[in-house]
């Protein structure tokens, strides 16, 4: 059993739950696509969190039922959604006027990278055997309170994901305050990186191993744990 | 749970800070959001700035504020209507500041700020006195002036109905400014109508999502 | 019987009468105070006309009956009104794209001067006692597709109104379409003013001494005539 | 009379040029104006540009347009979906040219053409390759880009009620884009479910005033 195999890394579930635990109670949040939008299903019951989706939509409520799709009712997914009491449509121009103009409180996005700085790459791995698409990505980099990253800690060669600079093009320079992974919570501050949780396994010198830039770490670094969730 | 309720006038202005700029709506008395301007009156701040069509007309809301000596400066369209002596006395004397600014202009400013735009380029009052000053710049052979965000650190808006999120509706002409203004303050506080319940609001027909809105006080139709 | 006192010159009822009879079926049109604000009673029965209200109207209709005032439908110039069937409620901002962009068929206004240009003078008179107003005249000035006025043709004093430059600060350069006064319709062309419609025991001899910008006249010029109204 | 009805689709599209720029409206499958889109590929006009938010999906509608070539420019912000495999081809052949644009960027344009503004400065895009070739300017400590009004030659929209004004109602997402494309196109076109007596609509719950549509065609509920 190797070093690494010690490590209780979260699932992607894990860490969608892991950042939804501090959604607080009353934010208006924008998810992502992919991981982000995992997140929606693991608030704590008792917080009301009003989610807004790009399309013109505020107050987004979980899927519907097999059979009771409205098909004009979507999210900016392209995915069938209901609406909680209290939702209101807006055309697409006020909906980025909510995200443009700072009112969100919380965008939770994926990342390819993220500076030690803050500066996110999100929409482009420059792969020209597709088109590029940008969709919301740099609107919301922008204009959300706070930009919250979900991610895989390193990619599937093991390269770290959290770097001195952003080596795919950029989507926002200086944007993502914190990052979830399967390894950490990490917050970026004025004076770097600083780590918040851990996960069970790991040192700080295991993690920095990992990471390509440079860590801090919180004088009372946590357990990264999240319980088994479907 | 989100609950903007605020049970009085009193709280609902709390905390409104010496020079302020106030996006107060209304125009002419339609949704005018006079009760909240008279708790503002009572609240005691001071030097504000109010961002408002008209300047206020007769002795109460906006006449009554400026009265009182506590508008330092009023940034309007068309400050002289038949009633607006408390104003024009004012003005006279030199006690309160007038940056005039076409109406179009006043609704578009505030919805750049909302929008989290830095300012826009527009035609009008080009090679007028009100560009003076302005940057003035040729875009595909016409002439625009460069015009800046007006962003408000409180705004007061008079609803017909809200929700405990402070989803809004308006009834006809009380809408006037109040969405543009609702948008483009950091404070939000709303006086309404009538209080419904959550859901009791058609989603297409909130005409001011509650993300806009901080504080929310029921004061009933005769407002 | 000096020869002034044979023109018949039209009332200021009788210049909103001749105006609105221009106004084509299906336009959008919005109403200056005043003087333009009369046109609407005199629009031919079998045309169809949206009248804007910068406040947020389209389909403004007649005043209400006594007693059935509205505190909540209000025109710009502050007066009750009524909505047609049809009519729609939008916000401030909405409106002024409606005028700044360039959708409204026609602006009638009111003008202190008129240029031989189409310069346009009618916010301010600099009179120092009163606080200048402005309100929506620079933003229909340059918005609306056409911009009629109406106006006396010359001052009390007997000064024309219709200048080779204006001696009042601008409200918009090269803007006027046309002119209605109670001597004359004018058009404005990229050649200079060319009378339509002149008063009876008017000559455009006449006309011209009475107007400071140069005129030319239509080969088929009219005699500006309209029913007494009231 | 106003009566912006017209009896076809045929008819509705009518008259567009070659080289046109198109706005067609849609997020998703929600408010995509299927029909007005097929008639335009059969009234036979080339060399498009289209504004979208997506490039197409399957073969029908904008796929269907964009597979007869008659596409020449694609103005989007997200043209890769899981079924744009038409797009695909022909921008993997240099059969299309691809405008991409932030989607708030691209609303916010659209409403910048409607508005008679000249541009606006943004924060969206600041030191990516997006804004490679754009205007950077410092307004109050922050960086913008400059963006250009974006405007249509024609509008393709799809709403849930219409009169004969061209008043218009959406319902729910389906309002997606129409609101702004409707008013920043020189010929506005809706296919409508539903087609309803003046005086029908509430006037404070149209969405669209009648001003910014020129052409109405009824296409009933499975549009």
């Amino acid at each position: 059993m190797s070093a690494t195999e010690t490590i209780a890394r979260l699932s992607r579930r894990q860490v969608a739950w892991r950042a939804a635990q501090d959604i607080l109670d009353g934010w208006y949040v924008n998810l992502g696509i992919g991981l982000p939008t995992l997140a929606a299903n693991f608030v704590p019951a008792d917080r009301e969190v009003v989610f807004h989706s790009e399309n013109g939509l505020l107050g987004v409520g979980p899927y519907p039922k097999p059979g009771e799709e409205n098909p004009d009712l979507i999210n900016a997914t392209k995915e069938f959604v209901t609406l909680l009491p209290g939702a209101s449509v807006f055309k697409h121009s006020d909906s980025f006027t909510i995200i443009r103009g700072g009112h969100l409180d919380l965008a939770m996005l994926g990342a390819f990278e993220v500076s030690k700085d803050g500066d996110l790459a999100n929409w482009t791995t420059e792969d020209l055997r597709f088109p590029p698409g940008v969709g919301g990505a740099m609107d919301l980099a922008v204009g959300a309170k706070r930009i919250w990253i979900l991610m895989e800690h390193t990619t599937r060669k093991g390269e770290s994901k959290i770097r001195n600079a952003c080596g795919y093009p950029l989507t926002a320079a200086g944007v993502v305050t914190r990052i979830y992974t399967d390894l950490a919570v990490i917050d970026v501050t004025p004076d770097g990186l600083l780590v918040r949780d851990m996960a069970e396994g790991l040192t700080p010198d295991a993690l920095q191993a990992l990471t390509e830039a440079p860590l801090s770490f919180a004088a009372d670094v946590k357990v990264l744990t999240a319980p088994a969730v479907e | 749970m989100i609950d903007k309720r605020i049970p009085t006038l009193e709280e609902a202005v709390a905390g409104i800070e010496d020079g302020s700029t106030i996006l107060a709506a209304g125009f002419g008395a339609a949704g005018v959001p006079t009760q909240l301007i008279h708790a503002l009156l009572d609240q005691g701040a001071r030097d504000l700035t109010v961002v408002s069509n008209n300047a206020g007309s007769g002795r109460d809301g906006l006449a009554a504020l400026i009265a009182a000596g506590r508008v330092k400066r009023i940034v309007c369209s068309y400050p002289r209507t038949s009633g607006s002596v408390v104003f024009e006395e004012f003005y006279a004397r030199g006690e309160i500041e007038l940056e005039l600014v076409p109406q179009g202009t006043m609704s578009e400013r505030m919805r750049c700020a909302a929008a989290g735009l830095g300012g826009f380029y527009s035609p009008v009052s080009v090679g007028t006195k009100l560009a003076e000053g302005k940057e003035v710049r040729e875009i595909d052979g016409r002439i625009y002036v460069l015009e800046m965000p007006l962003q408000g650190d409180v705004a007061l808006i008079h609803a017909a109905k809200a929700d405990r999120w402070g989803n809004l509706t308006y009834t006809l002409s009380s809408r006037n400014f109040a969405p543009d203004m609702a948008m483009a303050a950091r404070l939000t506080i709303v006086q309404t109508e009538e209080m419904v319940e959550l859901g009791d609001l058609d989603p297409d027909h909130i005409v001011t999502p509650g993300i806009f809105v901080d504080r929310l006080v029921h004061v009933g139709k005769n407002a």
